[in-house]
C-alpha cells in the first residue's frame, strides 16, 4: 500500500461521491468519468495493464460518452432548480450499505484476494490473457460475443422500425 | 472506379505544388513594399487639379464652374468660387476656386468629374499610398494638396495627356483666331480696345 | 560512429543522468524523456504550422508566410505571442470550470500517446507490453474533452460541432482499431517495439514492411482514412466545418485556450501518424538495407513528416463530406473492408510462403474494393454525367 | 429563468414563429439557428433563420437588407450619368455587365445608336466578366464544401489576368464605370487587344485544370448530386433566370432570345441541366465558360476599327423625351434589367433594377426544405448571389 494507492483511492472516491451529489447531470457524468479513471489507475497500480487499459478504452472512451449522449438526447443537461435528492434517500442508503457489506464480506473471506506474505506480483501478460480467452474461457467468450451481436442486431432493428414509422 | 477522381485531383494539386517552385509565372504574388508591379497607364484612383507653369495658384486650370461639384455622384467635391478673376490659359479672365475640397474618404474614384470637366482641369491620380492616422482632416484634400503640375500629369498618363494637350492647343488656336479677328475688328473700329496678350497661361 | 549517432539521445540521457545519485537515476531518466517529448513535439507543431501554411500556399500558387524571420520560419513565434496576448473570452452563460478544463485535458491526453511510440532504436519512453492498447485507450479519452468543450460553451454551433466530432471519432475508432488488429495478428504482439522489430529485416536489400503486402497496403489505406477522420482533418473536418458550424466545438474559445486546441489537434496528428509509421511503415527502420547507417530516429521523423505532408496535400485538394455520408462511409465501406482485411491477413498467415498467397490476397482485396466502390456509388446515386446543349 | 435562457428568449429572431413549411418527423424539439449575418458562408451580410429538426431543415427564412444603400431612390435624384458608377456597386464582381444593362436602358430611352466597335468591345468585356464570375462562383461553392480555397485560388488567378485587362482599359479593376450611353468611354488600343488575345488563349488551359481538379471528384459528386433540386416549373414561375434556370433544363438565354447588342452574330451553344441539382448548376457554369471563350475568340478576330463613341452622343445634360424603357441583358447571374421612366427631366423619374441575385434567391426555401444544414450552405452557394445586388 503506497502513497499512490491512497491518492488514487481518494480520487476514485471523490469522483464517485461527486457523481452522486452534484446537481447538474453532465457534471455528474464527468465526475463518474473521474471515478472510472481512478479505477483504471488502480488496475495499473496493480500491474494489471490489460485490465487498466481496457478500463480506459471501454469506460472512458465508450461508456462515459454513451452516458453523456444519453443525457443530452433526453435533455437532462439543464441544472434542475429544486433539490435533486430523492425523498426515499434513507431506503437507498440502507440498500447501498447492504450491498457494500455483502461485497466487503465476500472480499475479506476470499482466499485469493488478500495476498499473504510479500506480494508476489503475478506477471500476467497480454499473451497469457489471450491464450486463456481462446482456450479455457472460449465458451464464455463466445457466449458474450453472441449476446453482444444479438444486442447489436436488436438495436439496428429498433432503429429501423423508428425510421419506418417516421415515414 | 471509386477514388479515380480524387487521385486525378491530387495529381493536379501536386502539379501545381511542384510548378509553383519551377515556373515563375505560376506565382503571381508581388512582394508589395519591396517589389511593385509596373504602373498601368490607365489606372485611376483619386482626382487632382492640374496647373500649368510653376505656380500652382496662378496656373490652376480650374475656373470654378462647379460642373464637377454638381455631377459628382457621391457629392464629395466642395467648391467656393472666387470673387475676383484671373486669366486662364487662353487669356480669358476667369474665376478660380477660392476653395476646392475633395473628401477622399467619400470619393469613389469614378472619374465622372474628369469626364464632365470642360477645362481639362481635373484629372485622375495614380497615387494610392494615402493611408493616414488622421481619419477626417487627413482625408479631406484641399486646393493646395490637390494641385499637381502638368508635368506630373504627363508623367503618369502620357497618352491621355498628349491628347489633352492637342485639344487644348486646338482650343487656344481657336481662341487666338477669335482674339486676332476681334483685334482686327477693333483695329478697324479704331483700336479702342487693346488686344490682350495671348498665351500667358502655359 | 554511426552506432553512436544512432544512439545519441540515449547516450546523452545516460550521461546526464549519470550526474545524479544511483537511486534517483530511473526517475530522472523518465523525467528527462518526458521533458524532451513535451519540448520536441510542440516545436514540431510550430514548424508544421509554417510547413502547412507554406505547403497549402504552394498548392494554391501562393507564397505563404514569408515575413517573420527567414522564409517566415519565425511565424509560429509571432502567432504564439499573438495568442498569448489575446483576451481570453469565456461566454457569460458558459460552464466556466468545464470550459477551462477541456483544452487542458485534450492536450494532456494527446501527449500521453507519445509515451509508447518507438521513435528510434531503444528510443521509447515506456516499453509497455500492451502499447497499442494503451495508445487507443488514451486516444479514446480525447473524445470526452471535445465533448466538454462543446457542451460547456453553451453555443449551438459548439454543441453541434462537438456532437459531430464525438460521433465521428467513435465511428472511425472502430476501423482504426480493426486495421491495426491485422498487424497484431501477424506479429502476435501488442508491443510496438516488437512490431517494429518484426518489420526490421530485409530480403535483397528491401525491407519487410507490412505496407508491402496486400493486406498491409489495404490495412494502411484504411488506417490512413480512419486516422484522417480521427484527427478531424480534411476531408473529414466536419466538426469544425467553417461553412456550416463556424468553428465547431472551439467556436467560443479564444486566446491561449484556442491555441491549446490547435496544439492538441496537431499533436494528435503527429501521434497517429507515428503509430501508422510504426505499424505499417516499419517504424524507425531504414527503407533500404544500404541506408542502414543513417540514424534510426531520422527515419522515424522523416516518415512522420512525410505523412504530415500527405495530410496537407489532402487538405489542399479535397472538399469535405457530409455527416451522413461520413457515417455511411465509415460503417458501410471502411469497416467491412477492414473486417475482410482481417480475414485476408489470417489467410496470408496460413497460406504458406509461396507466390499463391500474393495472388489470392490481392485479388480478394481488389475485387472487394472495386465491387464495394461500385455499389457505394450506385447506392449514393452519384457518378459522372454528360450534358446536352440547346443550339 | 437562467441568464442563458433569458438571452436566448430575447434573441429569438423576428418571425421565428412563422408556421413551419414542413412537418418535423418526430416529436423532438426544433433548433432555431440564425445563420448569419456574420456566418462564414453567407457571402457577406445575409441571414438565414433556419429551423432544424435534427439536422434537417424544415423552415428557412432568408433575411436581407443589411446592405441596403437606397440605390434606386438615389438614382432618381441624380443625372443619368451619375448613376453609372453606382451600377458598378450592384454586383461588384461583374461591374461591366451592370454598366452594359444600364447603358442599354438609357440608349433605348434616348434612341442613341452604338458604334460597331463599341458593341464588340462590350461583348468582349461582358464575356470576360462572365468567365470571371462563373469561375469565382464555382470557387466559392467548393470553398463552402471545405476545400481550403484551392479551387478558389485557381479561379482568382485566372480572374487576376482578366482584372489586369480591365484595369489597363478602364482604369479600375472592379469598379470599371466604362460603358457610356452610345458607346464606351475610351477606345481599346491594339496592344490591349493583343494582351486580351493572349489571356483568352490561356483560358482553356485554366478550365481544363479546373475540370481535372473538380468534375470527377467523388466527394464533390456525392455532395452536390441530388440536392437542392429546383423543378423547371417552379423555376419559371419564380422568375429564376441565368445559369440557375438553365440548370433546371429550361432553354432560356437572353443572348439567344433577345439578341441584344450583336449577339446574334455569334454561334454558341447553351448547356442545359437534366437533374436540376447543385451539381448541374456547377457544371452548367463550367460549360458556359467554355462557350464564352468561343465567343471571345470570334469577337477578338472580328473586331472592326472605328470609334467607340458617337461624337454627337451626349453623356451629360441631356433630357430624354417622356417615356419608359427597359434594358436587359444576360448578366452572368441571370437577367439583369434596368427599368427607367423619363418625365423629360435630366433625372429619371423612376429607376428600377431587376436584380437576378435577389430573384434567384427567392426560391431558397423551396430548394432547401428537407435537406441537411450542410447542404443548405451548398444550395445557397449554388444560387450564386452578391449581396450588393440583392440589397441594392
Amino acid at each position: 500500500m503506497s502513497i499512490a494507492f491512497y491518492l488514487i483511492a481518494a480520487l476514485t472516491l471523490a469522483g464517485g461521491l461527486a457523481a452522486v451529489l452534484l446537481k447538474n447531470t453532465v457534471h455528474c457524468a464527468l465526475a463518474l468519468t473521474v471515478a472510472f479513471a481512478g479505477q483504471a489507475l488502480l488496475f495499473l497500480d496493480l500491474d494489471a495493464q490489460f485490465a487498466g487499459f481496457a478500463q480506459i478504452l471501454v469506460y472512458i472512451g465508450a461508456v462515459a460518452i454513451l452516458v453523456v449522449f444519453a443525457i443530452l438526447l433526453t435533455k437532462g443537461s439543464e441544472t434542475p432548480k429544486g433539490s435533486v435528492y430523492s425523498r426515499h434517500s434513507f431506503a437507498g442508503l440502507v440498500i447501498a450499505a447492504a450491498v457494500f457489506a455483502m461485497l466487503g464480506w465476500a472480499v475479506i473471506h476470499s482466499v485469493a484476494a488478500v495476498p499473504r506474505g510479500p506480494a508476489a506480483t503475478p506477471s500476467v501478460t497480454v499473451l497469457d490473457i489471450g491464450n486463456a480467452l481462446m482456450s479455457r474461457y472460449v465458451l464464455p467468450l463466445e457466449i458474450v460475443a453472441l449476446l453482444l451481436t444479438a444486442a447489436l442486431i436488436g438495436a439496428v432493428i429498433i432503429a429501423m422500425h423508428e425510421k419506418e414509422r417516421a415515414k | 472506379m471509386l477514388g479515380e477522381g480524387l487521385l486525378k485531383g491530387l495529381a493536379e494539386t501536386a502539379r501545381n505544388f511542384v510548378g509553383s517552385f519551377v515556373s515563375k509565372e505560376r506565382l503571381t504574388t508581388v512582394q508589395y513594399p519591396e517589389q511593385r508591379i509596373a504602373p498601368i497607364e490607365a489606372t485611376r484612383d483619386f482626382p487632382f487639379l492640374v496647373y500649368d507653369g510653376g505656380d500652382w495658384q496662378a496656373g490652376m486650370r480650374c475656373v470654378a464652374c462647379q460642373i464637377c461639384e454638381k455631377e459628382c455622384p457621391p457629392k464629395c467635391i466642395y467648391i467656393v468660387k472666387s470673387t475676383d478673376k484671373k486669366p486662364d490659359y487662353v487669356g480669358k479672365p476667369q474665376f478660380y476656386p477660392a476653395r476646392f475640397d475633395i473628401d477622399i474618404s467619400v470619393c469613389m474614384s469614378c472619374q465622372i468629374c474628369v469626364e464632365v470637366c470642360p477645362f481639362e482641369a481635373i484629372k485622375m491620380d495614380t497615387e494610392f499610398e494615402l493611408s493616414t492616422t488622421d481619419r477626417f482632416g487627413g482625408l479631406l484634400f484641399d486646393r493646395e494638396r490637390l494641385a499637381k503640375s502638368d508635368e506630373y500629369y504627363h508623367r503618369i498618363h502620357p497618352t491621355e495627356a498628349t491628347a489633352v494637350d492637342a485639344r487644348l492647343a486646338e482650343g487656344k488656336a481657336k481662341a487666338e483666331i477669335k482674339t486676332t479677328t476681334a483685334a482686327i475688328a477693333s483695329a478697324v473700329k479704331g483700336a479702342e480696345i487693346p488686344a490682350r496678350p495671348a498665351g500667358d497661361g502655359d | 560512429m554511426t552506432e553512436r549517432l544512432d544512439q545519441i539521445f540515449v547516450l546523452l540521457e545516460q550521461w546526464l543522468v549519470g550526474f545524479l545519485p544511483g537511486a534517483w537515476r530511473p526517475a530522472a531518466g523518465v523525467v528527462l524523456s518526458v521533458v524532451t517529448i513535451i519540448c520536441l513535439f510542440p516545436a514540431l507543431f510550430a514548424l508544421t504550422t509554417v510547413f502547412e501554411r507554406k505547403g497549402l500556399a504552394r498548392i494554391q500558387n501562393r507564397i505563404g508566410p514569408n515575413r517573420v524571420g527567414w522564409l517566415g520560419i519565425l511565424q509560429p513565434v509571432a502567432d504564439g505571442i499573438k495568442s498569448l496576448t489575446k483576451e481570453d473570452i469565456v461566454p457569460l452563460s458558459a460552464d466556466a470550470a468545464v470550459h477551462f478544463l477541456a483544452p487542458l485535458l485534450l492536450v494532456v491526453a494527446v501527449f500521453m500517446g507519445f509515451a509508447v511510440l518507438p521513435m528510434g532504436r531503444n528510443m521509447v519512453l515506456v516499453d509497455v507490453d500492451a502499447g497499442l492498447l494503451f495508445f487507443f485507450a488514451i486516444g479514446a479519452s480525447t473524445e470526452l474533452s471535445v465533448f466538454m468543450a462543446g457542451w460547456s460553451s453553451r453555443n449551438k454551433y459548439s454543441l453541434l460541432g462537438a456532437m459531430r466530432a464525438v460521433a465521428q471519432m467513435i465511428s472511425y475508432e472502430v476501423p482504426l482499431l480493426m486495421s491495426s488488429v491485422a498487424v497484431v495478428m501477424i506479429t502476435g504482439s501488442l508491443s510496438l517495439t516488437k512490431i517494429v522489430a518484426a518489420q526490421n529485416h530485409y530480403t535483397w536489400g528491401l525491407p519487410h514492411w507490412y505496407i508491402f503486402t496486400p493486406w498491409g497496403l489495404a490495412g494502411f489505406l484504411m488506417y490512413a482514412i480512419a486516422a484522417t477522420a480521427e484527427t478531424n482533418r480534411s476531408p473529414f473536418d466536419l466538426p469544425e466545418g467553417e461553412s456550416e458550424l463556424v468553428a465547431g466545438y472551439h467556436t467560443e474559445y479564444s486566446g491561449f485556450k484556442f491555441a491549446l486546441f490547435f496544439l492538441g489537434e496537431y499533436l494528435a496528428m503527429f501521434s497517429i501518424s507515428g503509430l501508422g509509421t510504426t505499424l505499417f511503415l516499419g517504424g524507425w527502420s531504414a527503407p533500404l538495407q544500404v541506408l542502414g547507417w543513417v540514424p534510426s530516429w531520422i527515419w522515424f521523423f522523416s516518415k512522420l513528416m512525410l505523412s504530415i505532408f500527405v495530410f496537407i496535400w489532402l487538405r489542399g485538394t479535397l472538399p469535405r463530406l457530409r455527416q451522413d455520408q461520413l457515417m455511411n462511409f465509415a460503417w458501410k465501406f471502411v469497416l467491412p473492408l477492414t473486417l475482410l482485411n482481417l480475414l485476408v491477413a489470417a489467410a496470408w498467415r496460413f497460406l504458406g510462403d509461396g507466390w499463391e498467397r500474393w495472388v489470392v490476397c490481392s485479388a480478394v482485396l481488389l475485387m472487394a474494393y472495386v465491387g464495394m466502390g461500385w455499389s457505394g456509388m450506385r447506392r449514393g446515386h452519384f457518378g459522372p454525367r454528360r450534358y446536352r446543349y440547346a443550339e | 429563468m437562467t441568464l442563458g435562457a433569458f438571452i436566448q428568449e430575447k434573441n429569438k429572431p423576428e418571425g421565428w414563429n412563422r408556421p413551419l413549411a414542413m412537418k418535423p418527423d418526430g416529436d423532438g424539439e426544433l433548433l432555431e439557428v440564425a445563420m448569419g449575418p456574420h456566418h462564414p458562408s453567407t457571402h457577406g451580410v445575409f441571414r438565414m433563420d433556419v429551423s432544424l429538426d435534427g439536422e434537417r431543415v424544415i423552415r428557412l427564412k432568408p433575411v436581407f437588407g443589411y446592405l441596403h444603400r437606397n440605390h434606386e431612390k438615389l438614382a432618381e435624384g441624380m443625372s443619368y450619368l451619375g448613376s453609372m458608377p453606382f451600377t458598378d456597386r450592384l454586383d461588384y464582381i461583374c461591374s461591366l455587365t451592370n454598366n452594359w444593362a444600364y447603358a442599354l436602358a438609357v440608349e433605348e430611352l434616348t434612341g442613341q445608336a452604338v458604334p460597331e466597335r463599341a458593341e464588340y468591345l462590350r461583348v468582349i468585356l461582358g464575356e470576360l466578366t462572365r468567365i470571371v464570375n462563373h469561375a469565382s462562383s464555382i470557387g466559392f461553392l467548393i470553398q463552402e464544401m471545405g476545400a481550403s480555397g484551392t479551387p478558389l485560388m485557381y479561379a482568382f488567378k485566372a480572374r487576376e489576368n482578366v482584372l489586369d485587362l480591365f484595369e489597363a482599359l478602364t482604369g479600375a479593376r472592379m469598379m470599371c464605370n466604362y460603358m457610356r450611353f452610345g458607346g464606351c468611354r475610351v477606345d481599346a488600343s491594339p496592344a490591349w487587344l493583343e494582351d486580351t488575345r493572349k489571356v483568352v488563349a490561356g483560358l482553356p488551359q485554366f478550365v481544363d485544370e479546373f475540370e481535372r481538379l473538380l468534375t470527377g471528384n467523388e466527394i464533390l459528386m456525392a455532395r452536390c448530386q441530388g440536392i437542392g433540386i429546383l423543378k423547371p416549373e417552379l423555376a419559371v414561375n419564380a422568375g429564376v433566370t441565368g445559369p440557375m434556370l438553365r440548370a433546371s433544363g429550361v432553354n432560356y438565354d437572353i443572348r439567344k432570345v433577345d439578341g441584344y447588342g450583336i449577339y446574334n452574330r455569334f454561334p454558341f451553344r447553351v448547356p442545359l441541366g437534366e437533374h436540376w441539382d447543385v451539381y448541374d448548376r456547377f457544371m452548367i457554369r463550367l460549360l458556359e465558360i467554355r462557350e464564352s471563350i468561343k465567343i471571345l475568340e470570334q469577337a477578338l478576330k472580328e473586331i472592326p476599327t472605328g470609334t467607340v463613341m458617337d461624337s454627337k452622343a451626349k453623356i451629360r445634360g441631356f433630357r430624354p423625351k417622356p417615356g419608359e424603357a427597359y434594358g436587359r441583358i444576360e448578366a452572368p447571374k441571370g437577367e439583369l434589367g434596368f427599368y427607367l421612366i423619363s418625365d423629360g427631366g435630366p433625372n429619371p423619374y423612376r429607376y428600377r433594377v431587376r436584380p437576378p441575385s435577389l430573384i434567384n434567391l427567392t426560391i431558397l426555401e423551396d430548394m432547401s426544405l428537407g435537406q441537411n444544414v450542410a447542404d443548405v450552405v451548398l444550395i445557397f452557394g449554388s444560387v450564386d448571389i452578391v449581396l450588393g445586388e440583392v440589397d441594392r
